[in-house]
């Protein structure tokens, strides 16, 4: 290992399905055990079968924020993932490519070293299906990656195999260590620093797997869903694990079907959640409508992807904001929460089920394509950290005082000899924060209707104009005392800086290399990325633009939907900074936003 | 459901809401009929959610004195799902009209039919919508006239029976609101049924449909002769396939295992479970 | 026919389906023969059977912009008809009751008189239906409305069923007559002064059929509809008229289906619409989303009721805006109308589906409660002046050169030898205002695949960056274009004043009056109600505001939902007025809104 | 379809999109019947519209060069059904996946089964979610494991032809990819029908669904017998209802008014007409 750089991007691409995946997964996970920080993006093909997937990973000793601008080396399996990475490959970077494949034409500045990958597994190992552990190999020893974390990694996964091939894996490792020891001279120079001593025990996951985790963490139990590119990666995470603690999944027949369930059980008295993404929450709406109204808590997580309509399901974009703040007919308040990384998506889920538990109310929780696909090493999580908020219930108010019908408790119940003698104030407005506790079945004396119609505190259908009135004002109130919940925002950069950049979700790690370079540009830039997105938390927001001249809010869709929240709720002058490519920013388009010009690139 | 039994009587299910249906709506005597199948099978108010969704029909969570949810249109069984998978102990029954059964709910129903959840489902079909006050509904016949089909409609009526059948329901039944006693059975054998259990049940709409009327449903009915024998799924389609006469009764029940024994028994999982598993898988992915 | 006031309220108030209604539309028709401008609003009960239908009529001699906030006569039928009105019954003004069903508590103010509707039906000309014609004798006495006009309806209305029965309910109208004349002294101070001479000819319709009228007058000939409270009346309507030129109206099985149908069908060259009201709008986003990527023309009409959820079907509030404009996953560029009157509402559905077919996308027609089910007398539309426009197609471009396979005409088509040689360009770029000529299915050399996902100019799918670039950008250009198309916003007051109110829909009217009732106050108050309200109408809008020292933006909706749209895109200093009791402003309250303080009504 | 009938080649249908699906999947089968359909038929392309909805199955209108429509995830037949209704004179062919027809799009299954619009619908059947990798369908046996059901699927598939048949499809067959000869014919009896023609077939997904592989389907399936009379639907509902084996051909068919005939021939009404129903109206309401 040695005492090189700190900071590498290497991207593999290829054919799907021809082990880029593979590949790349390998080298991250003997990455992340020698204990460099890792952070990964994939480009998945458009097409069904083939066309072109991209793996890029970046490896440092210190903790990663994007998945880097440019590459400082690409192993490119075929000639659409040459001509593809080319195009970000540093002017001094490293082409390897699989000579038994193509050759590409000569004249850049960039090294081009030939790897007969095809050849060497093939001819000199016969093990044709070695290839990716050959290129596993050639990537370690580029890195100076220490070669008993590889070999380790391949016991384990091919143990259960047998000795032979676990043998024929190690064996097409060193090949592949062997051919870049001998045939790259100086492959020295890009070996990574030694990974810090200090760093803490980290776990390789990526974003839908951390919203996973979390939701088993929450104590949520019933997950509803349809498949859909890419929040099934959370299903299916969870169709294997909460069985394993005693809950379920179901695939529904539709999204509306899986939102039904999700309110039937969070009315019944469960945790629930559904994971979808775009197309599945515009048919959700509907629903969400009758979760506000019956104020039935539940988790919506929008692994968010570029549309509109079908849009490009395996592309990145920022663009269910509005859906999540304003989707659905009438007034629907709701909380809608965001998330910046990997592991803040951990953290951030526990929120969604806290503050849907709290407030009863649905909860929508923004991951993206970026985030949701990328792998992070991040620090363990400490489960004894982690708050558990639980609702407020007919029983946590002591039940109704044992004789069956809540007589004498006028607080809570009707008083005998009115209409509603003795039933249950389910929707009580005599609450400063707009909770009134619920009833769940099964609790004597708590039997109430819920109901998507406008009701009065017994959950009684009425139409006047005063219940009309109250009950929106309750629902209401639950938005002015969640927002004072609002888990700190992300802030990094300089407090006194003149420049102020607000973004959300995972466009915040790009602004935060952003600043350090502009930083090393001597320009100073303050950074600001809310976690609560809806209500907006205005107390966060307000400070960081006051003492502003400037103040960008960059957002990966075309409108500036989160510039429009800010400035239909916080007047003031905000630049929009926007892109709809499909991609996330890159630190470079950031910078550029800030200076005005076409950045050139930070030399390192 | 493992309520202690315990003597009831159908009063107790009575709401203090004023029932709002119209003067000789059929929807009455599926309502005394619900009073007395949960009086006869000794619930506990507090046990049972009665679910529904939108419709004139489907404001019968209201008159309930049970827990309810009124859920939006053509919902109703997305919600008692959910209800059911994550309590089992509850006993849930639902409500509602033909259109929000067979038109918005079609998808749901075919899906509740398959999945063979262990519920009660009862449609109370006047073959018309009555809450939007008189459009053709999927169980009118061709030719019937109504605000949307000025000259009659052109689609043939959904047989409700069949449809249950071929998408998987393990036991369907047709009910009609006047025979309050067969329904009040029908309805009982219902929630008794391991699985997912429909009636369809004729219930008449004097306010606005003319031509399925009482008198109408009366003339046509007939109970299932009593050698049908509800075990023989070829019998069943051929008696659901009949219109002349319309049979009332059990047409088919199938016993075997409901969605939940298959999924198999399901506690909600402490709190240290949950540590375990999650610190078990930190530490896979480390 | 007097020569006395010239503006009365009456309200109708019974137990549902006792014959209010036609009580109502009776004398409606009867004032608006008589040449009186008339302007109606309905309360329907939440019950599904029986409870309390309020029905108000305005009668006046020039044109009415709202309901009127108190009434100068009230006709109870039933107690709890009383006890509703009686709250907004003026001082001096008139209860009539039905002395055989109840009779009110003595000592307020306002005269009293026992009308005993059914004694008269039953006992004098046994005749109990009689009844409703017998009220609408003694409401034709007070307003001195000519009888020869309530004569000529009856027996317009019962003349197929025989001379007898006509005669036995013009003895009704007569007893009514009879009835004020000998028990009302003084009941000439109701009679209205008489109607304008130079009043333009006017038809009584409600808002729903002014959609519907303007729905077959564009040329419109497929519907799609699901049944939904209050947008029915617009789907039945079109039901009965559509066949017999030759157009359908089918019930879909659901909204999903409806919006698909009308995708279809506008895709296929043929104009359609839905009709539906705010749970249908939920279900019917992603299928609107599809529309905009496919770039169909279709109709979306919203007749807006109180939400969320399923609310109150019967209720007024001006809630679907967010939604309208922002509802759907990612970014969905549409364009959104309202109509301030039943008159606006024919001229503005003409308006939707012109834009529509110039833009080649959705447009969403908001109408509501109010507006959609209240009856007006409005001047008699003109056909001649009505503009219908057609869309560009393959055909309007001169087709395809007549070699079948557009050769040689490189702009609208792909070059020979490229990968598309030789196919249509259904999404060309090369256009100005983003709109490019849409290939009719039965086209020679038109072929083309709609789709929901991104897509190149000849509609095949990429997912490249500079696509998704170019197609967004595309999408959103005709935005820019669309809004130089708004038609001219609703514009009243005092231009030089300082106090300018911003409204939208039927709360124009109530706001017309406001302005009027505070010029007498002596403040001078200016007005404006855009017609177009997504793409916002800058130009409008802009210089209404300058010069402003305050401006209110007054809307039936709890979080002042187009005051959002302003300050998202039009930064400013708008002060919310906002009521959601389910009922529509009164003109009390924006007045109230203006000067701070509960508002001494204008005696007149 | 008065379209001339001309003499056409299989190839005039191909578009010039390369057909992205994975090597061995049965919808490569689908895809060459449908051409040799068309062109059997003698249809111009510019005459015929491919409607879709999501699904890898979805792809198909991209592959070929007539008119088409690649809708949302299971919005296909109603999409179809507002071309068909607004534009008679063309011909509409459906094709979509298991899960866009029975999962998301089941209501609209069943309802255009019972609308009966002249239409034919090919439902690519691979017993799972291709497209979005291997999560099970409603077409999926009890058992099946998948990546949404790790230890096996705990719902009844579906039966598409009971399905079809209860809900009143008046053309009900099942074809099988491999057997591309009978599945032309099936395709252009279905199209020849006048009403809605639903055909079943089995196209196996060698990617993601292991079990109902091309093998399986061979060894289970065989054409229907000889003396099978389709018009018959007690049969059909018999031979529908057997899974061993696995009958192929034409179930059931019934003739009688498509929806069309019944709402009677439409114009699109010209200028003149609707100006006088106009003014007619507006004379009402003065
Ligand atoms: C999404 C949505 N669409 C439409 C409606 C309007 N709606 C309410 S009930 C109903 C149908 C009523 O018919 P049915 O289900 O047969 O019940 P019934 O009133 O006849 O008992 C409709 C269309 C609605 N509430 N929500
Ligand atoms: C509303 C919505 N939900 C979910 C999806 C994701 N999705 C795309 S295709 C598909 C199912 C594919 O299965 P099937 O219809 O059987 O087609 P196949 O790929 O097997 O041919 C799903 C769930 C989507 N595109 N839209
Ligand atoms: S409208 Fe019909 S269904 Fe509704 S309450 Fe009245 S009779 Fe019953
Ligand atoms: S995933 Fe399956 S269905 Fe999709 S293309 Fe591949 S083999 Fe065919
Ligand atoms: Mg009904
Ligand atoms: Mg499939």
């Amino acid at each position: 290992m040695g005492s090189g750089k700190n900071d590498f991007v290497i991207r593999i691409g290829g054919e799907a399905g021809e082990g880029v995946q593979s590949t790349g997964d390998l080298a991250v996970q003997v990455a992340a055990r020698a204990g460099y920080y890792v952070l990964t993006s994939r480009v998945p093909p458009a097409e069904i079968k083939g066309g072109l997937f991209e793996y890029q990973i970046r490896l440092a000793n210190a903790p990663l924020y994007s998945q880097g601008d440019e590459l400082d080396i690409l192993l490119a399996f075929n000639e659409e993932a040459y001509e593809s990475g080319i195009r970000v490959l540093k002017p001094d970077g490293l082409l390897i490519y699989d000579s038994a494949e193509f050759t590409p034409p000569e004249g850049d500045s960039f090294r081009r070293v030939a790897l007969p990958l095809t050849d060497i597994a093939k001819t000199q190992l016969k093990f044709a299906l070695g290839k990716n552990v050959v290129a596993v190999g050639a990537v370690g020893a580029l890195f100076g990656l220490p070669i008993e974390f590889g070999q380790r990694l391949l016991q384990e996964r091919f143990g259960r195999k047998g000795e032979e091939i676990v043998n024929k894996n190690i064996a097409a490792l060193q090949a592949g260590i062997d051919y870049v020891k001998e045939n790259i001279p100086g492959y020295e120079q890009y070996q990574l620093a030694n990974a810090a001593e200090s760093r803490p025990e980290t776990i390789v996951i990526t974003g839908s797997q951390a919203v996973g985790l979390a939701t088993l963490a929450s104590g949520c139990r019933h997950v509803f869903g349809y498949p859909i590119t890419p929040a099934s990666d959370v299903l299916e995470f969870l169709a294997t694990e909460l069985p394993k603690v005693g809950g379920i999944v179901i695939q529904a027949e539709d999204e509306l079907a899986a939102m039904g369930m999700v309110v039937g059980a969070g009315y019944s008295g469960v945790k629930s959640m559904t994971p979808t993404s775009g197309p599945g929450v515009s048919l959700m709406t509907e629903l969400l409508g009758l979760a506000l109204m019956a104020e039935v808590p539940l988790v919506l997580v929008n692994v968010q992807r570029a549309g509109p309509s079908t849009g490009m399901p395996t592309r990145h974009e920022q663009g269910d904001l509005y859906i999540s703040v304003f989707g659905g007919h009438g007034e629907v308040p709701r909380i809608v929460l965001a998330c910046t990384t990997v592991e803040d998506a951990f953290y951030q889920t526990l929120n969604a089920f806290n503050l849907a538990e709290t407030y009863q109310m649905p909860v929508i929780f923004l991951s993206d394509t970026a985030l949701g696909t990328r792998s992070e090493a991040i620090p363990r999580p400490d489960l004894s950290q982690v708050t558990i908020v639980n609702r407020q219930t007919l029983a946590s108010l002591g039940g109704v005082n044992g004789n069956g019908n809540g007589h004498g408790d006028f607080y809570s119940f009707g008083q005998e000899g009115s209409e509603e003698g003795g039933r249950f104030k389910r929707y009580n407005l005599n609450s400063a924060n707009g909770v009134s506790p619920m009833a769940i079945p099964g609790e004597a004396g708590g039997e109430y209707v819920a109901t998507g119609l406008e009701h009065n505190e017994y959950g009684r259908v009425r139409y006047d104009t005063t219940t009309h009135k109250t009950m929106t004002e309750k629902r209401f109130r639950k938005l002015t005392a969640a927002v004072e919940d609002a888990p700190p925002a992300y802030r990094y950069g300089d407090p006194t800086a003149e420049v102020g950049i607000i973004t959300w979700g995972s466009t915040a790690g790009t602004c935060t290399e952003a600043v350090d370079r502009l930083r090393e540009q001597g320009i100073a830039v303050d950074l600001i990325a809310p976690k609560m997105l809806w209500p907006l938390p205005k107390h966060q927001l307000t400070p960081f633009i006051e003492g502003k001249k400037r103040v960008l809010v960059a957002e990966v869709n075309y409108q500036g939907q989160f510039a429009d929240l800010l400035a239909a709720r916080l007047p003031g002058n905000y630049e929009r900074v926007n892109i709809y490519t499909g991609m996330p920013f890159t630190v470079a388009e950031i910078c550029e936003a800030v200076t005005g010009k076409a950045e050139a690139l930070a030399a390192d | 459901m493992t309520a202690a039994v315990v003597e009831r009587k159908a009063e107790d299910f009575k709401s203090e809401v004023k029932v709002t249906w119209c003067p000789g709506c059929g929807d009455f005597g599926v309502l005394n009929a619900t009073y007395k199948a949960l009086a006869e099978q000794g619930y506990d108010t507090k046990d049972v959610v009665v679910v529904s969704g939108i419709g004139c029909s489907s404001r019968f969570p209201f008159f309930v004195s049970t827990y309810g949810f009124h859920g939006v249109h053509g919902r109703a069984l997305p919600i008692a799902t959910g209800i059911k998978m994550s309590r089992p102990e509850l006993e849930v029954v639902v409500f509602g009209g033909d259109g929000d059964a067979f038109a918005i709910g079609a998808g749901h129903f075919v899906h509740a039919c398959r999945r063979n959840i262990d519920m009660c489902y009862v449609i109370m079909d006047n073959a018309v919508y009555g809450l939007t006050k008189g459009q053709y509904s999927p169980t009118s016949h061709v030719g019937f006239v109504s605000k949307t089909t000025p000259t009659g409609s052109s689609e043939e009526g959904i047989n409700p029976l069949m449809l249950a059948i071929a998408s998987g329901a393990t036991y369907v039944a047709r009910g009609f609101s006047s025979k309050p006693k067969d329904l009040t059975k029908l309805i009982v054998d219902g929630i008794n049924h391991k699985g997912f259990a429909v009636i369809d049940c004729y219930s008449p709409c004097p306010t606005f449909n003319k031509v399925n009327t009482f008198n109408y449903w009366k003339d046509e009915t007939t109970p299932l002769p009593a050698e049908h024998d509800p075990r023989d799924r070829t019998a069943a389609i051929t008696m659901a396939l009949t219109d002349d006469p319309l049979y009332l009764g059990l047409f088919y029940q199938k016993e075997g295992d409901s969605f939940g024994d298959r999924v198999g028994a399901r506690s909600t999982g402490d709190a240290a479970q949950t540590q375990a598993l999650v610190e078990k898988l930190i530490a896979k992915y480390s």
